[in-house]
């Protein structure tokens, strides 16, 4: 059964695909959507980036829960 | 005796005034526990590039989890060091060269507390919030900035 | 291009002013090769000692002999550290409990120079400088402030 | 041949003596001027304090050159 998912996109990652937000009908894992997103936006495929689950980076592969907001962090450069 | 902290807000709007870190300064003249107070600005560069020369850095950060962040760094540094205050503002939007863009505030009653929470803040903010510097340059370009 | 330094006076009269601190660090937004401020304030702490509470220090200084050796520490600390400004406030005279009797201010490029450079120089002006504080109490008495 | 030598003394010292500053005829070197002045001020037995020749500390024992300004500087507490 596939889930909404949110995905937001900042800063160089949003820029390279031309969308802030987008919204997907999805089901699977992290590593799963990784390669959705790749296929996607084969531009990402020369883009550093991390993904968050509900404001949480992600390490490894993780369970994607229904209703989730992902989020394509690339390196921070505060400050 | 303990206080419950929640998150709080550290982003401002564009630079970050001198007159603002005067006020804060002022504001803390009635905890006269306080023996030191540590301070560091991050003022914005004009840092020559391939592609042009920085006037400005806009940034934009991904809110509520760096909110969220701020507050698990805020926590732990207090459970680190025996502070009194500690206050974190980072810009948002656009800051010209020459303005200040980052300002974190450490004060304790020995001043050793003070500079290494001090120290350590700076590090996990740039370490550890989602927060991008998009680096504005003269010649209509962009690069984006790189935390080293 | 090297810049030949002299001897600066670092005394003030009296406590340190937060809009002194603002107005420096406004000094600063035009020298656009900065990335970093750090910023060390001492703040008189309203200690109790067996004699009474702490509500005022009067400072004095051998002053010559503290400008000379301000300068020593200046220049030892400019040659440490890529620095592009460095600058040192010391109160004389009364200072009463939550005002400031120390402004330390250390800018560079990049943001860990400015930082150790801060951290040292406080501690060099602790242990270096022929200053004494003589802390005031609520008793009418008296005690002569001891550095740790 | 006896010097002029200015003596300023600071802090806790300045307030043991009762004196800011003196002046005395004096020959001899560091070590001797200290042994006068525990003499002619007993209470400085019990205070801590560095002697400075023309505004540097001194180090063991040292020559006194004519005209010297010498400083009695209790320990350092600025900051």
């Amino acid at each position: 059964m596939p889930n909404t998912i949110h995905i937001k996109a900042f800063g160089m990652v949003a820029e390279k695909i031309g969308l802030a937000e987008l919204v997907i009908d999805y089901s699977g894992d992290s590593s799963e959507l990784l390669e959705v997103l790749l296929v996607k936006f084969p531009v990402l495929k020369s883009v550093k980036f991390s993904l968050a689950i509900n404001k949480k980076l992600v390490s490894g592969n993780q369970e994607i829960p229904s209703g989730a907001e992902i989020a394509l962090l690339p390196p921070f450069s505060g400050g | 005796m303990e206080k419950v902290r929640t998150p709080k807000n550290i982003f401002v709007q564009g630079p970050i005034s001198p007159e603002k870190i005067a006020k804060s300064i002022a504001n803390h003249s009635s905890n006269t526990a306080i023996g030191g107070h540590s301070i560091f600005l991050g003022q914005v560069r004009s840092d020559e590039k391939p592609e042009g020369k920085v006037i400005a850095i806009d940034y934009t950060a991904y809110e509520e989890m760096a909110l969220e962040k701020a507050f698990e760094i805020r926590e732990a540094i207090f459970a680190k060091y025996p502070l009194t205050c500690m206050h974190i503002y980072h810009s948002l939007g656009e800051v010209k060269v020459g303005e200040l863009c980052l300002f974190v505030f450490t004060s304790s009653k020995h001043r050793k507390a003070a500079m290494q929470a001090c120290d350590e803040l700076v590090e996990r903010i740039k370490a550890d919030l989602p927060v991008w510097g998009k680096e504005i340059l003269d010649t209509d370009n962009h690069v984006w900035k790189v935390n080293v």
